[in-house]
C-alpha cells in the first residue's frame, strides 16, 4: 500500500530520495514549490492527520536549509518524513498554519532559531524562546555557541589545565620526539 | 532610625516610557542598617532564622527537589521554611540550577520586590561556574556577577538533604549576623545593574523594583 | 456568557485579533513564570472579562537552554549525558530514546537484558511522574493532603532509582548499547513491596480526592478536547485517550518488551479534566502492573550492554532517524540526522507538552474561570523545559 | 452530588494513626545509596594522569594539574584531574572511561559554602571527608565505554611456522586495523615512553582516518624504520599503555606495521617528499645498523652529505643479521633501507674502521661523525671446555642463517641464556630441524626475551629447561657432539633485596649429549678500531659509550649512539639515537644558523 | 701460626696484599674505565682491612654462626690471568677466585685447629671471606650475568 502511496506522490508531486529509515520511517524529498499541497494531500487525502514535528538541519555546506515535516498515519501506522530544502540565504517556506494548530508554533520557533520565513504565519515575529536576542539565529551551524558565551558571561576564573602529553614532552624529553615543521 | 544617605541620587529608569516613568519610583534602594542595640538585632536575626519563607519560584531543573522538601517526607515547615507566592512576603530566593537571561530579568524583578533582610541560595553547579550549560548561548555562567549569593549548594541537583542543610547553614549564619547579601547588592548596586544590563538586552523595567 | 472574541469554532486556527484593551472593560493579566499555579516556568497572557478569560497567550523559554544546539557541539557518548535534562520531572524518557536513535541509525542492538531494564526503568519514571502529577492536580484544586502522599510515594520510587542508577532524578542510565549496571541485590524484593503499598495508596487517592465533591465539581467539563478537535492540535497520550482514542505507541508501535507485557489501551470519552485524571490514575494503577511483570520477566543474568566500538571517539555513521516512546503525557520523540563525524548533526526532541502547552491551551483558556486555569494547566500534564529545550 | 462524594474527603483521618512518613533526623539518617553518584575519589597512587577523564567531560569540569609528588614516575604523566563542581554534573563518564581505575565516586552529597571558588578540588590529593569511603558508584563490572579486548592477531600455527622461515604474524587486515586502531583513547602516554617518542595516538588516528599516507608520514617524524618497528619493535609504548590497566594494551606495534603494510615502496618518496638540501657539510657514520641509518637519514633531510661505513657486506646491522627472517623478512627491512639510502645515502660495504680505514682518516675527512658500531661480540661463559668446537655462538649461528650459510647446529641442539638472541637462535634451529632445549639459569619470569618470542618457541616445540646452570663442556665421544654438565638451581631470595638469584644444587647436576651448543648469553661491543688515546678520550663505562645530550662525546666531531651507548641496547633506542645525535650533528656543524628543526622548551 | 693475633695479622696482611694487587693492575690497565674498576676493588679490599683491624683492636667481633649465601659461580669458572687488557667480566672473575681462594684457606685451617677461640676465629674469617665473594659474585651476576 505503502508502494502505491510513493509510486503516487513521484508521479504527482515529483517526489525524490524516498528512503526507508530504520526504525519504522520513511522519508521523501519534494519541492518547496509541492511542498504545502503535498502535506495538505497527505492529510486530507492519505489519513496521514497528525503532525509530528516540524524541523530543520542546518546544511551550510551545501547552502540549504533542510526542512522535515514528520506525518503520520494512525490507521496504517506510517510515518513519512518530508523533506523540503530551501536555500540559506533565502530561507522562506510556505505556512501550514491552516493545517495543524501546533505549526505556527513551529514556525516561530524555525523563524527564532534559523531565520526562516513563512509568510502569513501568526505571530511570527515574537520572540519566541529567547529575549532581546541581538546576533545570529543560533541554531544555524555559523553560530557559534561556546563563543558567544565565553564573551557575554564570562567563566570563573582561576582554571588551567595541562595536556598529559604535551606536559610530558615539556617536562621529560623537551628536545626530541618530532620535530615541529 | 534608619537615615539616608546624604548622597542620593536618583535612578534613571531609561528602560521606561515616558508614561510609565511615573508610575515607578526612582528611588536608590538603601541597605539595611542593624537595631543599633546589640541585643535587639540578635533576637531580630533569632525571629528571622526560623522563618526562611521562600520565594515559590522555581528557576530551574534544581527546583524539582524543593517539591519532596515541601512535602511530608523531609517537611521542611518544621524548621520554619514555608514556600510564599509572592516576593512581598519571602526572604529567601532559591535559585534553582541554570538561569536563562529570560528568567534572569524575572529573577532580578522578583528579588528587589522582596522585603529586606533576604537571602539568596543557589543550588547545583550551574550558578557556581556554568555548570552543563557552560557553553549555552542562553544560561548565564556566574550567578554571583547579578545578584549576591548567600550560600552555594552542590549537585547536580543537589538532594533535598542537602538543600536541609543548607537551610540549616543559612539559620546558623543569619544568627552569626553573617549574611550580608542584600546589603551587598545595595552597596555595589552599579556594578550589579551595569552586569545584569550587560545581558539583558532589552530592558524594559525600572532600575529598581521596589 | 458570551465571548466577545476569540475561535469562531474548535476547528478555527486563526488567531482572534486583539482585545481592545482601551474600553477598559477588560484586564490583563499575567501568570507566571513566578507562580505556583504553573507547572515549571511559563507564564499566560490573560485577558479577563470579570473573572472569565476571553483571550490567552503563553510565553515560553524561561527554562530554554538551547540543548539542540549544545548536542551539536558534544560526542554521541558526552550527549547522553546531556540529555535527560530536557524533561526534570521525566527524564528517563530522553535517555531511551537518545540510545534508541542511535542504535536505529547505528544498527547496534542492545541486549534482551537490558531491553528488559530499560522497559522497567521507564515504567518506574512512569510511576513517579504520575505520582508527582496527581499531587499537582490536587494542589491545583486546593488538595495539599494528596500531595503530601504521592510525592512521598515518588519519593520512594526515587529511592529505588538511586539504587538502580545512582541517583534520584538525572539517572543517566540508559547509555547507548544497553544500561549502565544490573539490579542490586534485593532490588526485586524492595520494589514489589513498594507497588503493594502504591496499590493501596492509589486506592485511598481514588477515594479522597477523585470521589471528593470539590473535585468533581471544578474537573468536570473543564478544558474538554473534542475528538474532532485531537488530530488537528495534534493532542496525544493520555489527553487523546480521554477524548475516545485508543492511542498508545506502546500497542500500537512496541518497542523494547512492550510486545511481551499484557496491558490494555485505557480510554475514555468525556475529554474534559476529570476524564483525563482518572485515566491518569488507571494509567498509574497500569503502570504498576507492568512494573510487577517486567519485574517477573526480566533477565537476572547476562550482558547489559552490546559490544560497542570505543565511545571516546564514536563516528555513528551518517543516517536519520526519528523514534518515539509513549510517556505519561504522550508521543516523546527523537529525530535525529547523523552525518558521519564524532558528533551528532540536528537532535529534534519532540516533546508532548510542545502542542499541548501552546496552541492546545490558547485555545481551551477561552471561557475557563480565571481560578479554574492551573487545574486546566495541569490537567494537560504540560512540562515547560520540554516545549523549549 | 451525592453523600458518598461528600463524605470521601473525610476517609484522610484514616492516616492520622498511621507511622508518619516524615523522616526525622534526614541529614543524618539518610546516606547515599551504596551506588549513588556523589563526590569524586581518586586513588591517587593508582592514577596516571591520561587525563581521560578530560577528555571524556562533557562539562569540561576537570582540569589537568601538575601534582609533584607523582612527576617522574614511568606511565605517568604527573598530572592529576581537579574538579570543577562549579560544572560538573554527576554523570560519572569519568568513572567510567578512566582506564587506571583509580577514580570512583562516593556516596556522600552535601558540600555548603558561601565561596563558589571553593568547589575545586584535586581529589586523592587534597583532603576530603570522603576520599576513604567505601560506598558509591564504581564502573559495573561487563560495562564498558571502550572496548578492553584487543583485536587478536593471526599467526601460523606453530606446526607449520616451524617448517620454514616465513613471516609467522600475519599482519592486521584493514577491518582488524580499523577495529583495534578505534580502541586508542588517545591520552599520548606512550609518547612519552617510547624512546623515539614517534606520535602514536597520531598514525593511530590516521588509521581510522583510513589515512594511511598521513600515517607514513607522521612515523617518518621520528622513525625511519616503521616497517621494520613494525615487527620487531620491543615496544614499551604498550607496556605503559593506560588500557592495558584493566584490559589489553593497544597492538600500536601490529597497528604501525598495518600503516607500512598498506605503502607500496615506490609510494614513499611521493608521500613523504622528503626535501634534502646540500649544507656543503660532510658526516661519516659508523654502522649500517638502525642508529647509523636513522642518523643518515635525519642528516640528509638537513641536507648534510653522508657517507656510511659498514663491515658486512648489507646493511641492517642487528636487524639484518641478528633477527631472524621470520620475524622480520628481508623485504621489509629492506624497505625501509632502500627509502632512507634513496635519498642519496653513500654507503661503503664490507669497509671495516681500523682494517680497511683508519678512524684517524675519517677525523681527518670528515667534519662530524657518528659512530653505532653495536654489540657484535659475543659473551663468553668463561666455563671449562667452552672453546669446544661445537659451541656455536648464537650471532654466529644467526648471521649464517641470515646470510644464507648453514650453521651446521645438527639435530639436537642445546640453546643456552634468555634474551631474544637465545629465542631466535632456539627458533632457527627448530626450523633446520633440530630438536632444541633451551637452559636458562633463572625462571622464565626472569627471562629478558619477549613474552611473546618465549611462547612462540615454546609453541614451536623448544623445550625450555629453567633453573639450569652451565658448569662445564665436556668432549662427547663423538667429535660431532659435545656434552655439558649443568645443574639445578634454586632461587633464593638476596637479604640485600633485588631478583632473587639463582644458587647451584652441587648434589643435582646433570650430563646431556648435544650435536651443538648454542651460547647466547649476551653481547659486547668491539671497540678494537678506536686507538687506546681515543678511546680514553671518549668516555667508555663497562664497555659502552656514555654520550652527553645531544649524544655527543669529549671528541669534538665524535657523536655516538645505537646499543653501543644505550643501555636499553633495541632498535627503537638506536634509531632514537641517530635521530638525536643528527640534531647534535647539526648544531655542531650550524652553531649559528638557526635551521635547528628541534623544539625549544618553552 | 697459632694465636689469635697472628691469624688476624696474617688476614690484614692478605687484604693489604689483594689491595695492593689491584692498585697494581690498575696502574697498569689500558681502558680508563677498567682503571676505575680495579681502583674501585683496591678501596673495596682496604675496607676488608680496616675491618678485620676493627676486630683485632676489639671493636668488632667476627661473626661465625652466620649463614653467608653462596651462589657458587666462581667455583666452577675457567681461571683467568690478570693481564693489562683485562676486561670487567675478568677483573670479577679474577677478585671471586680471591676470595674463594681465601675462604677455603681460613676454612681448611679451622678444620685443623681443635674447638676454641682460634677455630671460632677462623671460622669467623672464612664467613668473612664469603660476605667478599657474595660482594662480586652478586656484582657478576648483575652485571655479567644480566641477560642471562
Amino acid at each position: 500500500m505503502m508502494s502505491e502511496l510513493l509510486d503516487r506522490l513521484v508521479r504527482d508531486f515529483g517526489v525524490t530520495d524516498i528512503t526507508e529509515r530504520p526504525p519504522a520511517i520513511t522519508t521523501l524529498k519534494v519541492s518547496k514549490e509541492n511542498g504545502e499541497r503535498l502535506i495538505r494531500e497527505l492529510r486530507d487525502r492519505e489519513g496521514f492527520t497528525h503532525l509530528n514535528f516540524i524541523a530543520c538541519t542546518d546544511w551550510i555546506e551545501d547552502g540549504i536549509f533542510r526542512l522535515i515535516y514528520m506525518l503520520h498515519n494512525y490507521d496504517s501506522k506510517q510515518n513519512l518524513g518530508v523533506h523540503i530544502d530551501i536555500k540559506r540565504d533565502h530561507a522562506e517556506m510556505t505556512s501550514i498554519h491552516t493545517l495543524w494548530a501546533q505549526a505556527w508554533t513551529y514556525q516561530r520557533e524555525l523563524r527564532e532559531m534559523y531565520g526562516i520565513h513563512f509568510p502569513g504565519s501568526p505571530r511570527l515575529e515574537e520572540d519566541f524562546c529567547l529575549e532581546g536576542w541581538d546576533a545570529m539565529p543560533p541554531m544555524r551551524r555559523d553560530f557559534d555557541t561556546a563563543k558567544y558565551s565565553a564573551e557575554r558571561f564570562g567563566h570563573r576564573e582561576g582554571r588551567v589545565s595541562l595536556v598529559p602529553r604535551d606536559h610530558m614532552k615539556v617536562q621529560l624529553y623537551p628536545n626530541r620526539g618530532g620535530d615541529e615543521s | 532610625m534608619k537615615k539616608t544617605p546624604s548622597t542620593l541620587s536618583t535612578l534613571e529608569n531609561a528602560g521606561l516610557s515616558a508614561e510609565d516613568q511615573l508610575l515607578f519610583s526612582n528611588a536608590r534602594p538603601r541597605p539595611y542598617e542593624p537595631y543599633p542595640i546589640k541585643a535587639i538585632e540578635d533576637f531580630a536575626n533569632w525571629a528571622r532564622a526560623n522563618s526562611l519563607w521562600i520565594l515559590a519560584f522555581g528557576t530551574g531543573c534544581c527546583s524539582i527537589e524543593l517539591r519532596p522538601l515541601m512535602t511530608a517526607r523531609f517537611d521542611a515547615s518544621r524548621f520554619g521554611v514555608a514556600g510564599r507566592p509572592t516576593p512581598r512576603q519571602s526572604s529567601v530566593f532559591i535559585i534553582g540550577g541554570y538561569v536563562s537571561v529570560k528568567t534572569l530579568k524575572r529573577i532580578v524583578r522578583s528579588y528587589e520586590q522582596m522585603q529586606g533582610p533576604k537571602f539568596i541560595i543557589a543550588l547545583g553547579s550551574c550558578p557556581a561556574n556554568g555548570g552543563m550549560y557552560f557553553d549555552s548561548y542562553n544560561t548565564i555562567n556566574q550567578f554571583d556577577l547579578y545578584l549576591p549569593v548567600d550560600l552555594y549548594v552542590t549537585g547536580c541537583m543537589p538532594r533535598p538533604e542537602a538543600l536541609l542543610g543548607a537551610i540549616l547553614e543559612l539559620q546558623d549564619d543569619i544568627k552569626a549576623g553573617k549574611c550580608d547579601g542584600a546589603n551587598r547588592y545595595i552597596e555595589h548596586f552599579d556594578e550589579y545593574k551595569a552586569n545584569q544590563k550587560k545581558v539583558i538586552k532589552d530592558w524594559n523595567m525600572p532600575d529598581y523594583n521596589w | 456568557m458570551t465571548l466577545v472574541t476569540g475561535h469562531s469554532a474548535a476547528l478555527d486556527f486563526a488567531q482572534p485579533d486583539p482585545v481592545d484593551l482601551s474600553s477598559g472593560k477588560y484586564v490583563k493579566l499575567w501568570q507566571g513564570p513566578q507562580h505556583p499555579g504553573i507547572t515549571g516556568n511559563m507564564s499566560l497572557e490573560l485577558v479577563l472579562d470579570g473573572d472569565t478569560i476571553i483571550e490567552c497567550k503563553t510565553h515560553v523559554g524561561y527554562l530554554h537552554r538551547g540543548f539542540e544546539k549544545l548536542m551539536e557541539q558534544r560526542t554521541f557518548i558526552q550527549n547522553f549525558t546531556v540529555v535527560c535534562r530536557i524533561a526534570v520531572p521525566e527524564p528517563a524518557f530522553n535517555e531511551y530514546l537518545y540510545a534508541a536513535a542511535i542504535e536505529a541509525i547505528s544498527g547496534v542492538q542492545s541486549p534482551p537484558r537490558a531491553q528488559w531494564l530499560r522497559t522497567l526503568n521507564l515504567e518506574m519514571m512512569r510511576l513517579a511522574s504520575f505520582l508527582m502529577w496527581i499531587g499537582g492536580q490536587g494542589g491545583a484544586f486546593g488538595q495539599y493532603t494528596v500531595a503530601n502522599w504521592s510525592l512521598t510515594y515518588r519519593d520512594y520510587v526515587l529511592d529505588l532509582f538511586e539504587e538502580m542508577t545512582g541517583a534520584r532524578i538525572y539517572h543517566m542510565y540508559m547509555v547507548p548499547g544497553g544500561v549502565r549496571a544490573g539490579l542490586p541485590a534485593g532490588f526485586e524484593k524492595r520494589i514489589l513491596k513498594l507497588m503493594d503499598d502504591t496499590d493501596k495508596l492509589l486506592d485511598q487517592i481514588e477515594r479522597v480526592m477523585y470521589n471528593n465533591v470539590v473535585f468533581k465539581a471544578r474537573a468536570k467539563g473543564l478544558g474538554v478536547i473534542t475528538r474532532e478537535m485531537v488530530d488537528p492540535y495534534g493532542v496525544v497520550g493520555p489527553n487523546a485517550r480521554a477524548s475516545g482514542f485508543r492511542r498508545d505507541l506502546r500497542k500500537d508501535e512496541p518497542y523494547l518488551v512492550y510486545d511481551q507485557l499484557d496491558f490494555n489501551v485505557i480510554s475514555g470519552s468525556a475529554g474534559d479534566a476529570y476524564e483525563r485524571a482518572y485515566l491518569r490514575l488507571q494509567e498509574t494503577r497500569q503502570s504498576v502492573n507492568l512494573i510487577r511483570q517486567v519485574i517477573a520477566g526480566a533477565p537476572s543474568d547476562g550482558p547489559f550492554q552490546a559490544d560497542m566500538p570505543n565511545l571516546l571517539h564514536w563516528k555513528v555513521p551518517a543516517g536519520e532517524t526519528y523514534v518515539k516512546a509513549e510517556c505519561t503525557r504522550g508521543e516523546y520523540g527523537y529525530y535525529m540526522v547523523t552525518d558521519g563525524t564524532e558528533i551528532v548533526r540536528r537532535v529534534h526532541v519532540r516533546g508532548p507538552s510542545y502542542t499541548h502547552a501552546i496552541a492546545l491551551m490558547e485555545r481551551l483558556a477561552v471561557g475557563t474561570n480565571i481560578a479554574d486555569i492551573a487545574g486546566l494547566m495541569v490537567s494537560l500534564h504540560t512540562y515547560p523545559p520540554e516545549i523549549e529545550r | 452530588m451525592n453523600l458518598k462524594d461528600l463524605l470521601s474527603p473525610f476517609y484522610v483521618w484514616q492516616r492520622a494513626f498511621e507511622k508518619p512518613y516524615t523522616s526525622i533526623r534526614p541529614i543524618q539518617e539518610r546516606p547515599g545509596a551504596a551506588a549513588y553518584r556523589g563526590f569524586h575519589i581518586n586513588i591517587s597512587e593508582e592514577c596516571i594522569g591520561c587525563g581521560t577523564c578530560h577528555k571524556i567531560c562533557q562539562n569540561d569540569a576537570i582540569d589537568m594539574v601538575r601534582v609533584e609528588t607523582y612527576e617522574g614516575r614511568s606511565g605517568d604523566s604527573g598530572l592529576r584531574p581537579r574538579f570543577d563542581y562549579g560544572r560538573c554534573c554527576w554523570c560519572a563518564l569519568c568513572v567510567d572511561m578512566c582506564p587506571a581505575g583509580s577514580l570512583r565516586m562516593s556516596n556522600e552529597y552535601t558540600w555548603i559554602t558561601s565561596d563558589p571558588t571553593e568547589f575545586h578540588f584535586t581529589a586523592g590529593v587534597e583532603h576530603t571527608t570522603w576520599q576513604d569511603n567505601p560506598l558509591g558508584y564504581h564502573r559495573a563490572e561487563g560495562y564498558h565505554l571502550y572496548p578492553p579486548k584487543r583485536i587478536e592477531m593471526e599467526m601460523l600455527p606453530p606446526e607449520v611456522s616451524v617448517q620454514s622461515f616465513d613471516e609467522v604474524v600475519a599482519g592486521y587486515s584493514e577491518p582488524q586495523a580499523l577495529l583495534e586502531a578505534d580502541r586508542c583513547i588517545e591520552c599520548g602516554i606512550c609518547v612519552a615512553t617510547c624512546p623515539a617518542h614517534m606520535d602514536v595516538p597520531d598514525y593511530i588516528r590516521s588509521i581510522r582516518d583510513r589515512d594511511y599516507e598521513k600515517g607514513l608520514q607522521l612515523m617518518y617524524r621520528t622513525n625511519p624504520f616503521p616497517a621494520t618497528c613494525g615487527r620487531i619493535c620491543t615496544r614499551r609504548c604498550e607496556s605503559v599503555c593506560p588500557v592495558g590497566i584493566q584490559g589489553e594494551a593497544i597492538a600500536i606495534r601490529w597497528l604501525k606495521r598495518f600503516i607500512v603494510d598498506q605503502i607500496q615502496p615506490q609510494d614513499y618518496a611521493r608521500i613523504l617528499a622528503d626535501q634534502t638540501g646540500n649544507s656543503g657539510h660532510r658526516v661519516a657514520i659508523i654502522g649500517a645498523g638502525p642508529g647509523g641509518l636513522s642518523a643518515a637519514y635525519y642528516l640528509r633531510k638537513q641536507g648534510h652529505a653522508v657517507t656510511v661505513f659498514e663491515a658486512q657486506a648489507s646493511a641492517g646491522g642487528m636487524l639484518r643479521y641478528g633477527v631472524p627472517s621470520y620475524r622480520l623478512p628481508d623485504a621489509d627491512l629492506d624497505k625501509d633501507i632502500n627509502y632512507i639510502v634513496s635519498l642519496g645515502v653513500d654507503i661503503r660495504y664490507n669497509t671495516r674502521i681500523g682494517k680497511d680505514i683508519r678512524f684517524e682518516q675519517l677525523l681527518q675527512d670528515f667534519d662530524a661523525l657518528f659512530l653505532s658500531t653495536g654489540l657484535s661480540v659475543p659473551s663468553s661463559m668463561r666455563i671449562h671446555g667452552e672453546e669446544h668446537p661445537r659451541v656455536l655462538s648464537g650471532l654466529q649461528v644467526l648471521a649464517d642463517v641470515a646470510s644464507g650459510r648453514d650453521p651446521g647446529v645438527g639435530q639436537k641442539v642445546a640453546v643456552i641464556g634468555g634474551g631474544n638472541v637465545a629465542m631466535d637462535a632456539a627458533r632457527v634451529s627448530r626450523r633446520l630441524g633440530a630438536e632444541v632445549t633451551i637452559l636458562y639459569r633463572r625462571r622464565i619470569a626472569d627471562m629478558p626475551a619477549d613474552t611473546e618470542e618465549i611462547h612462540e618457541s615454546q609453541e614451536e616445540g623448544c623445550h625450555i629447561v629453567t633453573q639450569a646452570i652451565p658448569v662445564e663442556i665436556i668432549a662427547a665421544s663423538s667429535p660431532q657432539q659435545v656434552s655439558i654438565k649443568w645443574g639445578e638451581a634454586e632461587m633464593v631470595q638476596d637479604p640485600k633485596g633485588g631478583r632473587p638469584r639463582p644458587v647451584l644444587q652441587e648434589d643435582r647436576m646433570h650430563v646431556e649429549t648435544y650435536d651443538c651448543i648454542i651460547s647466547a648469553i649476551g653481547q659486547g661491543s668491539d671497540l678494537e678500531f678506536l686507538s687506546k688515546e681515543i678511546q680514553d678520550q671518549l668516555a667508555i663505562e663497562w664497555g659502552k659509550f656514555a654520550p652527553g645530550e645531544y649524544q655527543h662525546t669529549s671528541l669534538q666531531k665524535v657523536f655516538v649512539g645505537g646499543d653501543v651507548a644505550n643501555r636499553t641496547a633495541d632498535a627503537i633506542s638506536a634509531i632514537e639515537d641517530g635521530h638525536h645525535a643528527a640534531r647534535g650533528i647539526d648544531r655542531f656543524l650550524n652553531p649559528d644558523a638557526r635551521t635547528h628543526t628541534d623544539q625549544e622548551v618553552n | 701460626m697459632n694465636s689469635v693475633d697472628e691469624i688476624l695479622d696474617y688476614a690484614i696482611d692478605q687484604e693489604q696484599q689483594a689491595a695492593d694487587f689491584y692498585a697494581d693492575l690498575a696502574g697498569r690497565a689500558e681502558k680508563a674505565g677498567m682503571k676505575e674498576i680495579l681502583l674501585d676493588f683496591a678501596a673495596e679490599e682496604q675496607s676488608h682491612k680496616q675491618r678485620l683491624l676493627a676486630v683485632k683492636a676489639g671493636d668488632h667481633k667476627l661473626t661465625p654462626e652466620q649463614q653467608v649465601l653462596d651462589l657458587k659461580i666462581s667455583d666452577y669458572l675457567v681461571e683467568v690471568g690478570a693481564s693489562a687488557n683485562i676486561s670487567y667480566q675478568d677483573a670479577l672473575i679474577v677478585a671471586m677466585k680471591r676470595e674463594r681462594a681465601a675462604f677455603q684457606l681460613y676454612s681448611d685451617m679451622a678444620a685443623k685447629v681443635p674447638e676454641g677461640h682460634l677455630k671460632e676465629v677462623l671460622q669467623g674469617l672464612a664467613k668473612e671471606e664469603a660476605k667478599h665473594k657474595l660482594f662480586f659474585e652478586s656484582e657478576y651476576d648483575d652485571r655479567v650475568l644480566r641477560d642471562n
